[in-house]
């Protein structure tokens, strides 16, 4: 019980975008880059998704779930996009907590988890029924397997970097993303679509922005010291 | 032990007989207009084999009871030997087969060998692992080309629609759910995403299977009003199981309604 | 390649070559017979675990976390596992089971003595399509260890599932293709088996045994082989098409466009109805592989316990021959519902009721026998009359499944698996437990106990019937087969039903317990058999129990007379083959 | 009522003593042949209407020739017949050898056809007609090695003079079976190019 409580915890810190380690002591002095993802360009039609197959999956959402392809805040903010440093890095031992996914009301929750090579995921299945989870790898070894009502949190991890999308082939519509990076230093945006990085030691970066619909952009910066550096990033939406 | 023997084959018979026959379990009750057909064939054969079943076993129970062993009786041979038993199996199976073939043949021929009622509502159903998914033309009245690579659960995108190219697709309606009016034909064209499935319904009496590759026509008209269970029965993976949806059928009026919601909602 | 009888082979000394490589009949036969033993436990606890999962499907089963930590974790059975184990049950037990022990195992042994030869015309073949039938469960039973373990096809491995690889689930990976290469190797060993059948009875038959004067068993087992020898002549190059779809990147099953887990596959214009085709071309005649050789032991074993002659005996041998030529008539009644043209569902439905009438025949016959006999009850004959109602209770249930317009309704639900089961499955099985309580004696010089033997039989009998009768009455209550849980709204209510068939199932299963029991202490401890001890005719009972290894002790026996003569005056009632005239 | 059944002692009636081989046997070789074409024909059946049923299930059935290098394999396998046949006649080891040496260039010429198609890049997974050809080549081929295999018994047994002339007979049968099915199979991939 007292594990679960802790897991949902860490569900929570990690949807909500603190995914960063925080047992490491950063090293002194270190700078954070921060800023903000937005769109231009007209956005997709968000479309409801139908789970009528599931009536148990119907009733825990009394107003309809969107699809979660491109969900966006206000001010044209992005969430779900994930923040990385993807050159300049002097990488690090793989974080030891662990990354918790999670099956519940026919979602994933989050939508995106970001993680470390290495670094411990357990998926949960907190519905009624069963699922199965089939992270469709192409790097990393693919894998696919069910875990009906009761069974124990499939307890794993990823060997190498790679952007895996999840699906639940028993209910089509439930998609998501393993993102596995070698950075210690990653995040995924809010609905404010704001991120910060922080602890990077001085030096020169390269900061990326990836999302699964609008794709992936990147920018270049250099940290001199204890020092906030603003990346912002603007990604082009198409209407189909 | 030869009585002991016919005791246990009669009981058996008889009690497996009689579940049959009081309808303990059976069919649900038909929603279509050609499942009368259906029930009325099957129930002349469950008549006819339950009659060879019971007479079948109690032949036997009654050979065995009366003739164990009896060290001192000479034995005696089947009167008139084999020819009277081919000539009953040849003459009652034989009108038998005759009968159920002529019926039951027209049956199968008037849900499967014929062509859709001029009208039929159509739609596409799209059988995958592990739902199925139905598409209405819209308003246009006409359905947008599929396209395999553009498929995408991701997106919503079950049919492989491209909405950006191809503008009789932007009206088509996605819905997980089979909803139809009563009393009208449908006619359903089966494509299957990926492996074999199959469109059960058993309130309905239809069945058939999604071949990959294939576009399968399949047709029927609802009579009664209700919700009830669409499921896969071909194997088609982990799944399987649990690969069902659910059939509404609804009044005239209830459809007209639903389907101007989903065009709006587009 | 060998010289047949007329050279022979000397009896070896070395204890490998004549107990494991051996290449007398006698030993490939008890070979087959223990391969079979193996592959019936080893499919028999699969379905034990199906079953308790039907009946609960979210209670963990004891111990099993630990045998399968990937398709059970914590003991509840993922429904991949589920369906794996049903694969892997239903190709067990057709194949290895139905198809080895009836055919191979107790052919082998008794075909060659039946006619009256030293052994099969090709010894070394013989021994070849053993080993070659292990080799074939070896591969099929390593799905359990590899990658994500045994294919969830089921055992008719529809394409395009069983030929995409692994998107298509998990299993779908190494274990479809070590599912397809041991069928292939199956395929070579049945071949094999049958080709040596075919020529044993054609050309060994020894003094005046006429084609009319073989028992009526070797008549079974040389129509069976005759069958075989076409069906797997079709599964084989089958196999192999499929095998190369999986691993050569050709497109024979797979059409194009498929998308499996938003994967567009590389594959274009194949038909998924050919395999369908293929497989069934060999599938219904595999069911008159299964159970013709019962209905031969059946009617050598029915006249021996009715003291009288089998009514009809050429009767019963033209039934047999219709029957193997109808079975290749009739395979699309399988596909009814599969896409296929309508029209042809009419075409494949008349063979398939036409061919009800020689059953009915033979079934008439069988009961006819017992008019005006003097029945004596034994293990053997209580398993031979059970065989005569279960087949009953199975093929009445085709009446159903042989008409499209009730299979619309009845395809693709419990009533299909009690059918098979009861026809293939349970009378299958009938017939091995009939011919293993007659044989024992011969084969091993020891009787079996009765008492274990009738007890046995009648809890059986009561079982198999618990735990499939009710299956017709789920299949039309509209219950779905091969789910692994029955989560749908109008399938819940069924769920009791279902626990009822589970109880009568673990309770079967437990009653074999005694068979094996009897089965292992009658081989060390049963007491000594007698030469003839059911007072039969055949050959077989004219030598020693055992017989010695070139069966007939040096001499080669003569025969006057035919294998039904039973029910003569006298003190001896009947007129063994070997007689003087 | 168990007991009842057992007689109280059976003695086995003598079967009359009869020598062993007595009287003129017929060859369970060449039934066994016989038996082993019916099962190849019938594999091969099922391979041809798996070949109709995939040409028509779908247009893309590719054209391309055949290596006529096979017209050249083909001669050579029909001369093996005649070799193996005169052979049998005369019980003559060196027309049998000539059979085994062209038997074994038929397979090796089957091989270089193969490497020939595939510099054009026809492979077995190009196309429905080039997977057919590799499939119905290779099955021959090896039913091809596995006759050159029994033929190598015959040439131990001849040598050796201890072969029985129908065994010979059912060897040469097989190897004819070789030539008549290749003939079927090539006739095959031509018409339905």
């Amino acid at each position: 019980m007292i594990a679960r409580f802790i897991a949902l915890a860490a569900l929570v810190s990690v949807s909500s975008g603190i995914a960063g380690p925080p047992h490491r002591a950063p090293p002194l002095p270190a700078g954070t880059i921060s800023g903000k993802v937005t769109y231009t360009g007209t956005l997709p039609k968000l479309r409801p998704i139908d789970m009528a197959k599931e009536p148990n999956c119907v009733t825990q959402h009394p107003t309809p779930v969107m699809t979660q392809d491109a969900v966006t805040g206000p001010a044209n903010s992005v969430r779900y996009v994930v923040v990385y440093i993807s050159a300049g890095d002097q990488g690090a031992p793989a974080a030891t907590d662990t990354v918790h996914y999670d099956q519940k009301g026919c979602l994933y929750i989050p939508h995106v988890a970001a993680m470390q090579v290495h670094q411990p995921l357990a998926i949960f299945n907190d519905d009624p029924h069963s699922h199965n989870i089939h992270p469709l790898a192409r790097v990393n070894p693919e894998w696919n397997k069910s875990q009906p009502k009761g069974a124990p949190p499939i307890r794993t991890s990823w060997d190498q970097p790679e952007f895996i999308a999840v699906k639940c082939n028993v209910h089509p519509w439930m998609h998501g993303y393993f993102v596995v990076l070698v950075t210690p230093h990653f995040t995924v945006t809010d609905s404010t679509g704001e991120f910060s990085l922080t602890g990077l030691p001085a030096g020169k970066y390269t900061v990326t922005a990836w999302h699964e619909r609008f794709g992936t952009q990147s920018q270049e910066v250099t940290i001199g010291g204890s020092e906030t550096k603003t990346a912002n990033f603007v990604l082009t939406a198409r209407p189909y | 032990m030869g009585r002991l023997f016919a005791v246990v084959v009669s009981v058996i018979a008889l009690v497996s007989a009689a579940i049959f026959a009081f309808h303990v379990w059976w069919l649900p009750p038909d929603i279509s207009t050609h499942g009368v057909r259906i029930d009325r064939q099957m129930n002349e054969t469950m008549v006819v084999a339950g009659a060879l079943f019971v007479l079948g076993q109690l032949a036997l129970a009654v050979f065995v009871w009366r003739f164990s062993a009896s060290e001192t009786r000479a034995v005696k041979s089947f009167p008139g030997g084999p020819t009277p038993l081919v000539v009953l199996a040849t003459v009652l199976v034989g009108i038998e087969i005759l009968v159920l073939t002529f019926v039951g043949s027209k049956v199968w021929a008037d849900v499967y060998q014929t062509p859709p009622a001029p009208g039929s509502l159509q739609v596409e159903v799209l059988g995958e692992q592990f739902a199925f998914y139905f598409r209405y033309a819209g308003a246009d009245g006409k359905f947008g080309a599929m396209h395999p690579e553009l498929m995408s659960d991701a997106t919503e995108n079950f049919f492989g629609l491209d909405p950006a190219n191809d503008t009789t697709a932007r009206d088509d309606i996605v819905v997980g759910s089979l909803v139809i009016p009563v009393n009208q034909p449908v006619e359903l064209r089966m494509h299957a995403k990926d492996v074999n499935h199959s469109f059960y319904v058993p309130e309905l009496r239809i069945q058939q299977d999604f071949v990959p590759g294939l576009v399968i026509p399949l047709h029927f008209t609802a009579t009664t009003p209700g919700k009830y269970e669409l499921v896969c029965t071909q194997l088609c993976g982990l799944g399987h199981y649990n690969m069902r949806a659910f059939v509404e059928v609804k009044p005239r009026a209830d459809f007209d309604q639903w389907l101007k919601e989903k065009a709006a909602a587009l | 390649m060998t010289h047949g009888v007329a050279t022979g082979h000397a009896r070896p000394q070395s204890f490998l070559r004549r107990h494991v490589f051996s290449v007398d009949h006698k030993v490939i036969g008890r070979q087959y017979l223990d391969l079979a033993l193996v592959a019936v436990v080893t499919g028999m606890v699969l379905s034990w675990i199906m079953r308790f999962h039907l009946g609960w499907p979210e209670t963990p089963v004891p111990g099993l976390g630990k045998l399968a930590p990937t398709g059970a974790a914590g003991g509840v059975i993922t429904p991949e596992f589920y369906l794996a184990l049903m694969t892997m049950h239903g190709t067990i037990m057709v194949f290895f089971v139905l198809t080895t022990a009836p055919f191979a195992g107790f052919g082998n042994f008794f075909l060659p003595i039946h006619v009256g030869a030293e052994d099969m015309a090709f010894p070394r073949i013989n021994m070849t399509s053993f080993w070659v039938t292990l080799l074939a469960l070896l591969v099929l039973l390593s799905a359990f260890f590899v990658g994500d373990g045994p294919p969830l096809s089921g055992w008719t491995a529809y394409a395009p599932l069983s030929a995409v690889g692994k998107d298509a689930g998990p299993g779908q990976g190494v274990g479809q293709t070590l599912w397809a290469v041991s069928i292939a190797i199956f395929c070579i060993a049945q071949l094999l088996g049958s080709l040596n059948f075919i020529a044993t009875t054609l050309d060994l038959r020894t003094r005046g045994m006429s084609l009319a004067r073989l028992p009526f068993a070797t008549w079974a087992w040389f129509i069976t082989s005759v069958i075989g020898l076409v069906a797997f002549a079709v599964l084989m190059p089958a196999c192999i098409l499929l095998i190369l779809d999986r691993v050569a990147g050709t497109s024979f099953f797979i059409p194009a466009g498929l998308v499996i887990s938003d994967r567009l596959q590389p594959h274009a214009g194949g038909s998924p109805l050919l395999w369908q085709h293929l497989f069934w071309f060999f599938g219904h005649p595999e069911v008159y592989i299964a159970i013709l050789p019962g209905f031969g032991i059946v009617s050598q074993i029915l006249p021996v316990f009715a003291r009288k002659p089998l009514l009809g005996p050429r009767v019963f041998i033209t039934c047999l021959i219709a029957i193997a030529f109808l079975s290749y008539t009739v395979w699309g009644h399988h596909m009814f519902l599969s896409g296929m043209n309508p029209l042809s569902a009419t075409l494949f439905s008349v063979p398939t009721l036409v061919i009800t009438i020689p059953a009915t025949i033979i079934t008439l016959l069988w009961i006819g026998t017992l008019y005006g006999g003097r029945l004596r009850f034994t293990s053997a004959s209580l398993f031979a009359l059970g065989f005569v109602s279960v087949f009953v209770s199975g093929g009445i249930s085709g009446f159903f499944l042989a008409q499209p317009s009730t299979d619309i309704y009845l395809h693709g639900t419990y009533f299909v698996v009690a059918h098979f089961h009861f026809v293939m499955g349970v009378a299958a099985m009938f017939g091995i437990f009939a011919g293993t309580y007659f044989w024992f004696p011969k084969m091993f010089g020891r009787m079996m106990n009765e008492t274990l033997g009738k007890w046995h039989f009648w809890l059986t009998f009561i079982g198999v019937y618990c735990v499939f009768m009710p299956m017709h009455y789920l299949g039309l209550a509209g219950n779905v087969r091969r789910y692994s849980a029955f989560t749908d709204d109008y399938l819940q209510p069924l769920i009791p039903l279902h626990r009822f068939i589970t109880v009568a199932a673990l309770f079967t299963g437990a009653v074999q317990l005694i068979f094996l029991f009897n089965l292992i202490r009658s081989r060390v401890r049963g007491p000594k058999a007698p030469d003839n001890p059911w007072e039969a005719t055949t050959l077989e009972w004219s030598t020693s129990s055992p017989p010695p290894h070139d069966n007939f002790g040096g001499r080669q026996p003569v025969v006057s007379h035919g294998p039904n003569e039973y029910g003569g005056a006298g003190p001896r009632d009947y007129v063994m083959q070997a007689d003087p005239q | 009522m168990s007991t009842a059944v057992l007689p109280p002692s059976t003695n086995v009636p003598a079967a009359p003593v009869v020598a062993t081989g007595g009287g003129p046997r017929p060859s369970v070789a060449q039934t066994g042949v016989w038996i082993g074409i019916a099962t190849i024909s019938m594999s091969f059946a099922a391979l041809t209407s798996a070949l109709v049923v995939r040409q028509s299930s779908a247009p893309d059935w590719q054209h391309f020739p055949l290596p006529p290098l096979l017209y050249l394999n083909t001669l050579v396998l029909l001369l093996s017949s005649v070799t193996l046949e005169q052979s049998r006649r005369r019980e003559a080891i060196a027309t049998l050898n000539a059979t085994l040496v062209l038997g074994l260039l038929f397979v090796l010429g089957q091989v270089l056809a193969w490497r020939q198609l595939g510099a054009q890049h026809l492979l077995l997974a190009t196309g429905p007609r080039s997977a057919f050809f590799y499939l119905f080549t290779a099955l021959h081929a090896l039913h091809v090695l596995g006759g050159l295999g029994g033929l190598l018994y015959v040439q131990r047994r001849l040598a050796g003079a201890a072969l029985a002339p129908a065994t010979f007979k059912a060897a040469a049968v097989y190897w004819h079976f070789m030539a008549v099915l290749w003939l079927y199979l090539l006739t095959l991939l031509t018409i339905r190019g």
